[in-house]
């Protein structure tokens, strides 16, 4: 795939820029763009973005037998096999910046849809933008659940936010504790951004209507040089289960900095971000034995559904990496998309808005544990179940909920 | 974690007070470090302990090199001196750490496994994290070496020398940018040595240095400007209120209570606790 | 007719060391006054409390009939004190112009006005052809005449002269002297610190000689420099004889 | 001799008001938002750093911080407007009072400080500052604040359909700057800057108020970067802590500044006009790379021009006057 762009002072000619994108009558290339991080602190998750994102295109453009939407077939089979082009921009996790990209791409780059962001505070101008412009964005990781909740009729998520994670942790203690495991107290710990302030808080409130007593509520500076003092009090809490809400950086000097105050809790409940990258894993996988963080994305699906399984290969062979929470999103998010703009026949913001806002499409036609993908009037689709899995000899292992859960929670943690 | 602090607020004091130059690539210079440690013990199993001298001396070179190349010239702008220091080592900043991510790749690293890492010491249930004890006492030799590199040799009189009249040090022989390569080299060997020790904790990516730099700073003022014992101070200070701020305010204003008694300091102080330029 | 300038019984102390011990001089209005002594006799301390850079220790500065001991050196300029630097002190950025502009808009906020004066204070003190030279291009003589024309652009009552004619060769002595009479003739006061004598004593209608910080003779010119405790005073100290 | 500079004065402000009324013109001809866009940035940075430059370049406090009046000017105005529905437009002078206080308060410890240490604590105070509203819940932590969308109007300075407005008060706001420095160049409080960065003891001999000299800077440029503040909050519509008084805000003012010539009049609508055009363009061509490339390519550009050009791009048009050097 190469990335061509037009020089932006050319650009200058460009038609009238509040006119939305006419659909053009013959079609033979779809243009979507791709907004993340691709300097600065989690430039890691925009490259690896782009690498999901690739997987996607080769398996929407390029013929393969796989069930899921528009992989039989080469490219969009309602425009004519026209094939889609990516185009990729950088925000920097700022949002003006991100701001400023997305109009780019959607006045210059033509684009008929947004992809993005990774950092919540980045969908959030973007959203905006795409919503003034009446082109689509589809929120492929943004796991904040504020973002659905303005009302923006051109917004679309199709995976779980923190409040459904949040739940399904809770269920997954309330069914523990049927089981005979005392769950009582928890220790929040959480970053200081929008993606860590929404958990701490979905956690804490769901806490209190369960009846589970936070012992120590802990929000730190995301990119800290120390844990130590924030570890300490941890530790000195010493709940019954630690729930983290962290990036990789973080992850790993929290796992790094428990071991060396002799912290060792009971569990550790993560809530994804950096609890389910390979680079924790690969720094400290020897310490997290046991560890359980939900997720919308386990790799044992494959054993259920095998083209999850060759699929994760494709993308492994572009990235080293097997799919994780996130790129697994990113992926589906794509084919989701291009899914809606193939019905739409067409490249108009709207019809693809009318497209999205219809889909449906069953759980089996993804690679993901989900019921089914169907967005909400807000766009947000309420059948995407989270999962938890547990981190078991250097492998996650489904097992919440029970119908796809492919072993029993191990508990306490080693 | 004070005395790492110490360490790298060292490094920089050296090159601070030694030549009132600001580096606002110190930061990028512990990236680099880190880096380093890990590319030895990923590719030659070199833990970084050992590695630690190996690391310092090639930080070394980079340092007299970064010194010889750039900030020579910088040095000898007529106008704006201060603010030429400041832009230039900050494009050089940016600079590293768009290498880094070109060639190191923006993922994320971490040395899994090493003589040190997450072992601990447990004193009379005080637990004692082997990797920060050793930084602590590899600090505190690499300090006390230093002093007595610049309070008893007669190089380390000539560094002091140079600072404080370059005009007259060339005078009697000396060549004025050697002296200050070797300050470079010297200030920049001390990062390496303190990122090497990280390197067995932290996690290592290309914007590693921001998290480090400010408190660097603000550890050498706190101190005093070219007092290397004041760094060494405002090290320990900064580590222990880190410690106390992260128990009395929540733990994401943990820095401003660092900030703060920085500010409070200065402000009774105007120089930095052992301030004396 | 009533001093100038008054110190009463002064005292400056740095830690231990005491730079000022009990001095009381006093100038009168329309003379020039010279402040001499060797190295470290304390002249360039009773320089520095007179123009405001710091408070004394102890004792009272009268200007004018008004104390003004507590004042800081803006304020006294305010009040007609204008100084010069021992080490020039220009501000270098700027032009000629600009420097003495700076001065004059004590006086005036209307910038017209201030420029109009500072050039007149220009064509006075003869740098009107470097007006628009940047300070920083200015050889060192003019340096030393900058520093003359910022302060008279303030309009003072008493000029303090902060060895401006050290260092300086013979022809841009005598044109510095020249100066200083000018000044004088112009209906100013001034007080000048200079380390050798020789430069001085032809110019001042009276000379005050200061050695360990203490008063030591005070008097015409000519009886000064025969003063036996003078001779030993400088001769005591080796460095200036020669300089 | 006084001819020579009146009329250089007289000239300086025709060229700027030709400049301004040609940007004024520009929209006409440039339709491409993308492109809009970048114009805005530029006006923007360019009056921020002509604000900063009356602190940094002509009083010579080097601030490192104003990120801090930055981020007071946005959250003042859209705290007011969000939870009192107080109007932009009031609320921008409200953020540029507040900020000007705030400035003024702080120079009282501050100003004692020199060189570096003066620096770290105006970095330090602005990550103070950052930490608080990032921890503050009432004006929404780390979530920042997403401004209401209420439709175009002028009475809310908002706008979804077009860019104009915005661009606008942008070149209004970079005019402001300008002509505020133009004019303060030629008065009282601009020479005593000069002299108070040049040599703040001559200055004091000579009757300069060193200290307020530095507080009435403090209080304009602060006032004047709020104000920017405000604009850039109403410009993005979402405002959190880390977008609005993040350190990079303080290295943005500064930059154009210095590239373009620090304490001069032109310097920082020079250095915008350079910078901030190359800032965007490098990260349109190589910012999707993911490999840092834009990044090698900006701090390259900084290292040599601020190696080769110590007095800035200017020093380029302008040689400093040598008539009848001596020398």
């Amino acid at each position: 795939m190469t990335i061509t762009r037009r020089d932006v002072l050319l650009g200058a000619t460009a038609t009238a820029a509040l006119v939305p994108l006419a659909a053009r009558a013959q079609t033979t290339e779809v243009v979507i763009g791709v907004i993340y991080p691709f300097s600065g602190g989690s430039a890691q998750q925009g490259v690896d973005a782009q690498k999901a994102y690739e997987t996607a295109l080769e398996v929407i453009n390029k013929d393969s037998d796989f069930d899921l939407p528009l992989a039989k077939g080469e490219g969009l089979p309602g425009l004519g096999g026209a094939k889609i082009r990516l185009v990729f921009a950088d925000h920097q996790a700022d949002p003006q910046k991100g701001r400023a990209e997305a109009e780019r791409l959607i006045t210059q780059e033509k684009v008929c849809a947004v992809i993005g962001t990774y950092q919540s505070a980045v969908a959030v101008t973007v959203s905006q933008i795409c919503e003034r412009y009446q082109v689509p964005f589809v929120s492929a990781d943004n796991s904040s659940p504020s973002l659905h909740r303005r009302g923006l009729k051109y917004y679309f998520r199709a995976s779980p936010h923190d409040e459904m994670y949040s739940a399904a942790m809770f269920d997954f203690f309330d069914a523990m504790k049927k089981k005979g495991t005392k769950i009582e107290t928890l220790s929040l710990f959480h970053e200081d951004t929008i993606f860590g302030t929404d958990s701490g808080n979905a956690q804490t409130k769901i806490a209190g209507e369960r009846g589970y007593k936070i012992v120590t509520d802990i929000k730190y500076r995301a990119n800290s040089p120390s844990l130590s003092a924030e570890v300490q009090q941890l530790k000195t809490a010493n709940a019954d289960v630690l729930m983290p809400s962290s990036y990789t950086t973080d992850g790993i000097l929290l796992v790094k900095t428990m071991a060396e105050l002799g912290y060792k809790p009971n569990a550790i409940v993560a809530q994804d971000a950096g609890f389910s990258e390979k680079a924790l894993y690969d720094a400290v996988g020897d310490k997290l034995e046991g560890v359980i963080s939900r997720g919308t994305f386990s790799l044992d699906l494959a054993q259920k559904r095998p083209m999850v399984g060759k699929i994760n290969e494709m993308f492994k062979a572009r990235s080293g990496k097997d799919f994780n929470d996130l790129t697994s999103r990113q992926f589906m998010g794509l084919i989701i998309l291009a899914d809606a703009i193939s019905r739409a026949k067409s490249t108009d913001g709207e019809k693809i808005r009318d497209a999205l806002a219809a889909t449906d499409i069953p759980g089996e036609k993804t690679i993901m544990p989900w019921k089914r993908v169907k967005f909400d009037e807000m766009g947000q689709n309420n059948d995407a179940d989270p999962v938890l899995l547990q981190y078991v000899g250097g492998k996650f292992v489904t097992i919440f909920p029970p119908q796809a859960a492919i072993a029993e929670a191990i508990w306490p943690m080693k | 974690m004070g005395l790492l602090y110490g360490l790298i607020a060292v490094g920089l004091a050296l090159i601070f007070g030694l030549m009132d130059v600001t580096n606002f690539a110190h930061g990028e210079f512990l990236m680099i470090a880190m880096y380093l440690s890990f590319f030895l013990f990923a590719f030659f199993a070199i833990d970084p302990l050992l590695s630690a001298p190996l690391v310092a001396a090639a930080l070394f070179i980079f340092g007299a090199v970064v010194y010889l190349l750039l900030v020579r010239f910088a040095m000898r702008a007529k106008a704006n001196a201060g603010m030429v220091q400041i832009f230039t080592t900050f494009g050089l900043a940016i600079v590293m750490r768009g290498l880094a991510q070109y060639f190191f790749t923006p993922d994320y690293r971490s040395i899994p496994q090493s003589w040190l890492g997450g072992k601990t010491i447990s004193v009379g249930g005080i637990f004692l994290p082997e990797p920060q004890l050793v930084g602590a006492l590899v600090s505190i030799a690499a300090f006390a070496g230093l002093y007595f590199f610049i309070h008893r040799t007669d190089f380390g009189r000539a560094i002091e020398a140079t600072r404080e009249d370059p005009g007259a040090v060339a005078l009697v022989g000396i060549d004025k940018n050697r002296v200050f390569a070797f300050g470079w080299g010297l200030g920049a060997a001390l990062v390496g040595l303190a990122g090497a020790i990280m390197a067995v904790f932290f996690y290592i990516y290309p914007d590693v240095g921001a998290s480090f730099a400010l408190i660097a700073y603000v550890t050498v003022a706190l101190g005093g400007f070219g007092s290397v014992f004041g760094a060494f101070a405002g090290g320990i200070i900064v580590g222990l209120v880190e410690a106390v701020t992260a128990l009395v305010l929540p733990p994401s204003l943990k820095s401003v209570g660092i900030y703060s008694v920085y500010l409070l300091v200065v402000f009774i102080r105007p120089r930095g606790l052992f301030g004396s330029m | 007719m009533s001093a100038l300038l008054e110190t009463r019984g002064v005292w400056q102390r740095f830690g231990g060391l005491v730079a000022n011990s009990d001095v009381s001089i006093s100038v009168g209005r329309g003379e020039i006054v010279g402040l001499i002594g060797p190295n470290g006799a304390g002249k360039s301390t009773l320089f520095n409390l007179i123009a405001g850079v710091l408070p004394p220790t102890q004792g009272s500065i009268l200007f004018d009939g008004e104390a003004v001991t507590k004042l800081p050196a803006a304020e006294r300029c305010r009040r007609g004190i204008g100084r010069t630097f021992q080490v020039v002190k220009s501000f270098e950025t700027m032009t000629v112009i600009d420097n003495v502009i700076v001065g004059a808009l004590v006086r005036t906020t209307v910038m017209r006005e201030a420029r109009r004066k500072a050039h007149e204070v220009l064509e006075f003190t003869g740098l009107a052809a470097r007006a628009h030279v940047l300070a920083s291009d200015l050889v060192p003589a003019e340096k030393r005449r900058l520093e003359v024309a910022r302060a008279l652009a303030t309009e003072p009552k008493l000029l303090l002269l902060d060895e401006v004619l050290t260092g300086l060769t013979p022809t841009e002595a005598q044109t510095g002297v020249a100066l200083v009479r000018k000044v004088r003739d112009a209906g100013i006061t001034v007080l000048m610190v200079e380390h050798v004598m020789e430069i001085v004593m032809p110019l001042v209608d009276r000379a005050i000689v200061l050695d360990l910080g203490k008063v030591l003779v005070e008097g015409k010119p000519a009886d000064v420099v025969r003063d036996p405790k003078v001779i030993k005073a400088y001769l005591g100290d080796r460095h200036a004889v020669g300089a | 001799m006084d001819k020579d500079f009146a009329v250089r004065r007289r000239r300086d402000l025709i060229i700027a008001a030709a400049l301004a009324a040609i940007a004024a013109l520009t929209p006409l001809f440039v339709k491409d938002v993308v492109v809009q866009n970048i114009l805005i940035l530029t006006l923007m940075y360019a009056g921020l750093s002509q604000s900063w430059n009356i602190l940094s370049g002509y009083c010579g406090q080097i601030s490192l911080g104003h990120a801090l009046y930055f981020g007071l000017g946005a959250y003042t105005t859209e705290l007011l407007f969000t939870k009192f529905g107080v109007l932009p437009w009031f609320g921008m002078l409200a953020g540029g009072v507040v900020s000007a206080l705030i400035a003024m308060g702080l120079g009282y410890p501050f100003f004692r400080l020199r060189g570096h240490y003066f620096v770290i604590a105006t970095i330090v105070i602005a990550e103070i500052g950052l930490l608080l509203f990032h921890n503050w819940e009432w004006a929404g932590a780390a979530m920042g604040i997403t401004i209401p969308i209420r439709g175009d109007s002028w009475l809310k300075f908002q706008f979804l359909r077009t860019k104009l407005p915005y661009f606008y008060f942008a070149l209004a706001l970079c005019c402001l700057a300008w002509f505020v420095t133009w004019w303060l160049e030629n008065s009282k409080w601009g020479f005593w800057w000069r002299a108070v960065k040049d040599n703040p003891e001559a200055a004091e001999s000579l009757g300069v108020d060193v200290f307020n000299s530095k507080m009435g800077a403090a209080a304009v440029s602060a006032f004047l970067v709020a104000v920017g503040g405000s604009f850039y909050a109403q410009f993005v519509s979402y405002i959190d802590p880390e977008s609005v008084m993040g350190f990079q805000f303080s290295l943005l003012m500064a930059l154009p500044a210095v590239l373009g010539g620090i304490g001069t009049l032109w310097g920082p609508v020079l250095g915008a006009a350079i910078l901030i055009p190359l800032t965007e363009l490098t990260r349109f061509k190589f910012g999707g790379s993911g490999r840092g490339v834009d990044l090698i390519v900006y701090g390259t550009l900084i290292v040599l021009i601020s190696l080769a050009l110590p007095r800035g791009l200017l020093s380029l048009f302008s040689r400093p006057k040598k008539t009848g050097a001596a020398r």
